[in-house]
């Protein structure tokens, strides 16, 4: 019974189920809670922004291949890119912006690189980057439906930051009041519950609007306002190891560390009174941190690698917030780590570690 | 590849790299087409005044003998000494034709003493050679050098601010708008960084149009490449 | 006394779905019509052939003798007439001649039961004969000559003695029917090694789903007075690798080397000391889904790799891929005539479907393969420098401490034949390549 | 202007090679390793400095004086010059072996545009001396940033399998493009709120 053929692969012969053809498919799934509010939030605007992005996206990608000599589209990192740059960008900007935004991500910091991880710069992010140097106020600038329940138009986060009063701490909330931002009437149940049976004795109590800003109905880009649909999905691909959770870990506390600390001095206001909490609910912090920076090809490759990585992004996001003008700091706090990967890699890539071993033996 | 062959101590790159870094302290004024026209005649004028200085110098010093008898390094101050010189009366020209331009070009002006293909042209004057020769071979290297910076020049200023700036005569003022792009156009491009990632994109571009050459067997005669 | 320390870094933990139970017995597979016999089944120079075509052997009987220090006797494992002396290719691409034996004439030894000979007042040059004459070779997939592990110089002590009870690969359980069943033998052989080499401290170690043995061998032990301690070790392949073994139970200190022997060898060496008996036949597992009756089988070396899966009812499936060895390191064959060697601690067969190689995807630096690298090694980056040619940059950031234990390649989601690149890249870095 | 923002203006902001794209070659941006990149660096660091000071010295007791402002292009292209040289032997007397190592002939790369470019710079902007130091160095410190950053990326890129077209310079250049995009944050702005508040 001579089998027919027999397979002469190498070994291992076992290996494991996931595959990084399906990865990038996943991410774009762990997206989709997010987008999903974002448009149930800003309505139809949204939905075309981000069709646009991903639809330039994976045009250029089709451009690239053609150049490329070989057809990538099906790997999913041009959907998700595209997705990724759409939902940084605000509701209401025009559509030429995501569209530039994305051929850009995807010819010039990608494919210009030979395609999928061989670029060292997060595309989606290069992507921003360019829409913020091209277009001031993209990712910032929330009119549209906010504005149709609102002031005619919201001071874009940048502009929020300074208008921070200094003494009473976690004001951002009331300065969004002050500038004729109302809040839901859901908010308003919920707050006067809690504050009414859990905070009664201890004389503190919620700020109007805290609800809001957990569920995510403060102003900010299509897909940055529910931090907890972006844990939902972040979970979801944590659990299946796709991305790790160093660099998403300390580059959050990093951050919140330095706002709570610094945050208010920054602002004008006393020690300990950066108002964190607001700032980690409003822009586009978790959204960046959770599927920007956690982005394997970019991010580098060692653990210890990472926890640097983490931190340095923690630290140059909340610089780049607090004094810096280009949006609300965090694609360009990702694209400056990533800067820095290739040099934290080269220390801890083995190179540094097997030269010292050489040198010993 | 290693692009550097030194010869006589004197690292000189072939014809390719030594276009692409000429042209890269030049893209810092490529924004607006004028002060790349301007760019591109400083440099080519100086090119090819300097060669042509060097060579009678060279010439002067040992006419007929076949190798330049001067050391590298003062064959590499003399032409220092001229190219810094004929720069600088070109600064002076340019003040007095057109002020706007040259405050526009500010200190690249001067740095097209030190320019790299200016330098190495200058450097590699061979006194075998005829004056013509060396002064068409330096025409179309500054040729090659003028339409580099003037393409990226275009591109740059038209997507990335909208505009065309020439040269303003009579009451047109130079300037001329694209209709699409005037309004919101892609500003990047006309940062430090757009400049860079254009002339990557030339550097391939010129890399090809080189492969396509040679292997179209027709390098022999081109004078194309860089001194031997 | 028992310990559990963690394997030093990375490993993975494959499905071991050869859905062997844990309390099967060896079966003694049939003797062979016809034994294949290859004259290099061990580390070093192939054993010179002291027979020809048409000679008569009996089962036992030296068939090839070793040439050099670095070499190992064969004996034949059937009585028969000697058919022809051929060149064969064994698993691996590895050229070697064979002596091809037919069945006949009746089984002088296997049948009666030995005699146990006292070993105690022999002296060890005679103990060390014993064991070279038997052609006895590391079991574990080194194929050591084991009497050169065994010989100890004056002056270079052994601080620590292994007996390695690890299954080497995922899905193999010869070590751990082999320990169950004869686990006085394996104590016996501990002491023959403890008198030939004097170590400070002996140790078993055991994998994590081995635990259940170390209550019998510790009586084992107390009856033959021999003091052992039990390392049980976290069972997450390679952690049966001798060096990661070592690794584990660590040597805090002591002065002299260790000595790691697998159990299938130790089994040996008694056979060859007390019963006299050299090494012609072994324990191997045949596992993998298209197996009817997968199970650990005494085989004859020699015997074709047709007729072990006969013994085990047949194929339920088509094979798409038969291998020699266990599925983390085995190698693949093309053909069911390949014979069992002393090198064979296992047959894995997968049907058509898990056989599909998986389309290759570029690397996306995701450092699954540096997480589970047991060596410390980037093989992401190794991979970039090998494939682009610059070997002498691989060397030195570490290539020649590569394995090939295949984690990495097990944990690419992309799916890149890092060892097979890897291979490529020692033999070219060995074969005087240039960086 | 503080000493604080002359640092940071000329190593961040307006940094040599990134925003006044001076000095971008194969061989300087991107030397072969980590350690010619800190010798390049640190070489080119002291040369600013010292060109600096003596770029000063000479425009402000010499040309701008007698009112010879034009002649600033051939002196300080000569002066460059003569200190590359000069500090290129006295570098090779005090460490031979580390130059060597280098492999690269330092004044080659030191007479390039960024040298000189930064003397024209600090003699324009009319710094005093010390101050015209002190642009030297900071201008030299963010040379070293740029050329670190650009040699772990081109070790990077070395061993990726890049399109054929692009590999080597060109991508290099897109690289130095990209990271003078990231280094647009800092801006103007930036450095006004860092240390005006």
């Amino acid at each position: 019974m001579e089998p027919a053929r027999l397979v002469l692969s190498s070994a291992p012969h076992l290996g494991m189920r996931s595959s990084s053809a399906r990865m990038a498919w996943l991410v774009a799934a762990g997206l989709a809670p997010a987008a999903a509010w974002g448009i149930f939030l800003f309505g139809v605007p949204a939905a075309i922004v981000l069709c646009v992005s991903v639809g330039a996206a994976l045009l250029a990608e089709l451009l690239s291949s053609f150049f490329l000599k070989k057809l990538t589209i099906t790997d999913g990192s041009a959907f998700l890119t595209g997705l990724l740059v759409g939902l940084f960008m605000s509701p209401s900007t025009p559509l030429y912006v995501p569209a530039a935004a994305s051929a850009f991500a995807i010819l010039v910091v990608k494919q210009s690189f030979g395609g999928l991880g061989r670029n060292w710069m997060n595309p989606a992010m290069g992507g921003v980057l360019f829409a913020l140097l091209s277009w001031p106020g993209s990712t910032s600038r929330w009119t549209g439906a906010f504005a149709a329940r609102n002031a005619a138009a919201l001071p874009p986060l940048v502009a929020l930051r300074q208008a921070l009063p200094s003494p009473t701490g976690g004001a951002p909330l009331s300065v969004l009041a002050a500038s004729g931002y109302r809040w839901s009437d859901l908010d308003a149940r919920v707050i006067a519950w809690i504050n009414t049976h859990v905070f009664a004795g201890l004389g503190t109590a919620l700020q109007p609007g805290t609800f809001d800003m957990l569920i995510g109905r403060t102003p900010g880009p299509i897909g940055a306002l529910s931090v907890p649909l972006l844990l939902v999905g972040a979970a979801f691909l944590l659990r299946r190891k796709i991305i790790r959770w160093r660099v998403p870990v300390f580059f959050l506390s990093a951050f919140f560390f330095l706002t709570l600390a610094l945050g208010g001095i920054a602002s004008g206001g006393s020690w300990l009174s950066g108002g964190p909490g607001f700032h980690l609910f409003a822009g586009s912090i978790v959204l960046g941190a959770l599927f920007a920076a956690s982005d394997p090809v970019t991010s580098p490759l060692s653990s210890r690698g990472q926890i640097i990585f983490g931190i340095s992004l923690g630290v140059l996001a909340f610089v780049m917030r607090f004094f810096g003008s280009l949006g609300d700091g965090v694609a360009v706090a990702i694209v400056l780590g990533n800067c820095v990967v290739p040099l934290i890699d080269s220390r801890f890539d083995g190179r540094a570690t097997a030269l010292s071993r050489g040198r010993r033996e | 590849m290693n692009a550097s062959a030194t010869r006589g101590g004197v690292t000189t790159y072939n014809g390719e790299l030594a276009l692409l870094m000429s042209l890269t302290p030049a893209i810092a004024v490529a924004v607006r087409v004028i002060d790349a026209l301007w760019m591109a005649a400083g440099v080519v004028a100086v090119l090819l005044l300097s060669r042509a200085c060097m060579s009678l110098i060279v010439r002067a010093g040992n006419p007929g003998t076949q190798k330049d008898a001067s050391p590298p390094q003062g064959r590499f101050f003399s032409a220092l000494i001229v190219s810094s010189v004929l720069t600088a009366s070109f600064e002076i020209l340019l003040m007095s034709a057109d002020p706007e331009a040259s405050a526009s070009l500010g200190i690249y002006a001067p740095l097209i003493a030190v320019n790299f293909l200016v330098l190495s042209m200058t450097r590699a004057v061979d006194s075998g050679t005829s004056m013509g020769r060396e002064l068409a071979d330096a025409l179309g290297r500054g040729i090659g050098f003028a339409a580099c910076l003037i393409l990226i020049a275009i591109l740059r200023e038209v997507l990335g601010a909208g505009t065309m700036t020439l040269f303003p005569v009579g009451q047109f003022s130079g300037v001329i708008a694209v209709p699409g792009l005037i309004d919101d156009p892609a500003r990047a491009l006309g940062l430090a960084g757009g400049g860079l990632i254009c002339l990557g994109y030339l550097a391939a571009l010129v890399r090809l149009a080189r492969k396509r050459r040679l292997a179209s067997g027709t390098a022999g005669e081109s004078s194309k490449d860089g001194p031997r | 006394m028992t310990d559990t320390r963690k394997l030093p870094h990375g490993g993975v933990n494959p499905p071991n779905d050869s859905n062997i139970s844990r309390t099967a017995p060896i079966a003694n597979a049939l003797v062979p019509s016809r034994a294949v016999i290859p004259l290099l089944q061990h580390a070093g120079t192939p054993a010179r052939c002291v027979v020809q075509q048409g000679d008569k052997v009996s089962e036992g009987m030296l068939i090839g003798k070793a040439e050099g220090a670095l070499s190992a006797n064969v004996h034949s494992s059937i009585p028969g007439t000697v058919v022809a002396v051929t060149g064969i290719t064994l698993p691996g691409g590895v050229a070697s001649q064979a002596v091809v034996i037919d069945l006949e004439g009746e089984f002088g030894k296997s049948g009666k039961p030995r005699q146990p000979r006292a070993w105690e007042g022999a002296s060890r040059i005679e103990l060390l004969g014993r064991i070279q004459s038997a052609g006895v070779v590391g079991l574990g997939g080194s194929r050591m000559p084991t009497h050169l592990k065994l010989a100890s110089a004056p002056g270079s002590p052994v601080a620590l003695l292994v007996a390695n009870g690890i299954d080497g690969e995922p899905g193999l359980s010869a070590d751990f029917a082999l320990l169950r069943e004869k686990t006085a033998e394996i104590a016996e052989a501990l002491r023959i090694c403890r008198a030939l080499l004097e170590p400070q401290r002996i140790v078993l170690a055991l994998g994590e789903d081995a635990r259940e043995l170390a209550g019998a061998f510790e009586e084992a032990c107390a009856t033959s007075k021999l003091a052992c301690d039990i390392a049980i070790l976290p069972s997450t392949y390679p952690q049966g690798h001798e060096q990661i073994v070592l690794g584990s139970i660590g040597v805090k200190g002591a002065p002299g080397r260790s000595v790691i022997l697998n159990v299938a060898t130790l089994h040996a060496v008694y056979e060859a000391v007390v019963l006299d008996r050299p090494l012609i036949e072994r324990v191997v597992t045949v596992a993998g889904a298209p197996v009817a009756r997968p199970r650990n089988l005494k085989v004859r070396l020699g015997t074709r790799l047709g007729d072990l899966f006969e013994e085990c009812g047949g194929l339920l499936a088509a094979p798409g891929k038969i291998v020699i060895g266990g599925p983390m390191r085995g190698v693949a064959v093309s053909s069911l005539d390949i014979p069992v060697t002393k090198g064979t601690s296992g047959v894995t067969v997968f049907d058509e479907s898990a056989a599909r190689t998986r389309t290759e995807w570029p690397c996306i630096r995701c450092g699954a393969c540096v997480e589970v690298c047991p060596w410390d090694l980037f093989p992401t980056r190794l991979y970039k420098l090998v494939r682009q040619g610059s070997l002498a940059a691989a060397d030195r950031e570490g290539l020649s401490r590569c394995t090939e234990c295949g984690c990495c390649a097990f944990a690419c989601p992309s799916h890149i034949p890092l060892v097979a690149v890897f291979h490529e890249g020692k033999k070219a870095l060995a074969g005087g390549g240039n960086g | 202007m503080s000493w604080m923002g002359i640092i940071l203006t000329f190593s961040l902001v307006d940094n040599v090679i990134l925003s006044r794209l001076l000095g971008v070659s194969p061989g300087v941006c991107a030397p072969v390793d980590m350690r010619t990149a800190r010798i390049v660096g640190l070489f080119t660091a002291v040369l600013m400095a010292l060109a600096n000071l003596a770029g000063w010295a000479v425009d402000s007791l010499v040309l701008s004086p007698l009112g010879f402002a034009f002649l600033r292009t051939p002196v300080f292209v000569l002066l460059v010059a003569g200190l590359a040289f000069g500090l290129h032997a006295l570098a090779r007397a005090a460490m031979p072996r580390l130059l060597d190592a280098a492999g690269i002939s330092l004044p080659e790369i030191a007479v390039n545009c960024a040298t000189i470019g930064v003397v024209l710079i600090s003699t324009r902007a009319g710094f005093t001396a010390s101050q015209s130091v002190v642009v030297g160095l900071s201008a030299g410190l963010g040379y070293f940033i740029v050329t670190a950053l650009m040699t772990a990326i081109r070790e990077r890129l070395d061993v990726e399998q890049t399109p054929e077209a692009l590999r080597g310079f060109p991508l290099h250049l897109i690289s130095a493009g990209l990271l003078a995009y990231a280094f647009m944050a800092f801006d103007r702005t930036f450095l006004l709120r860092l240390l005006g508040s």
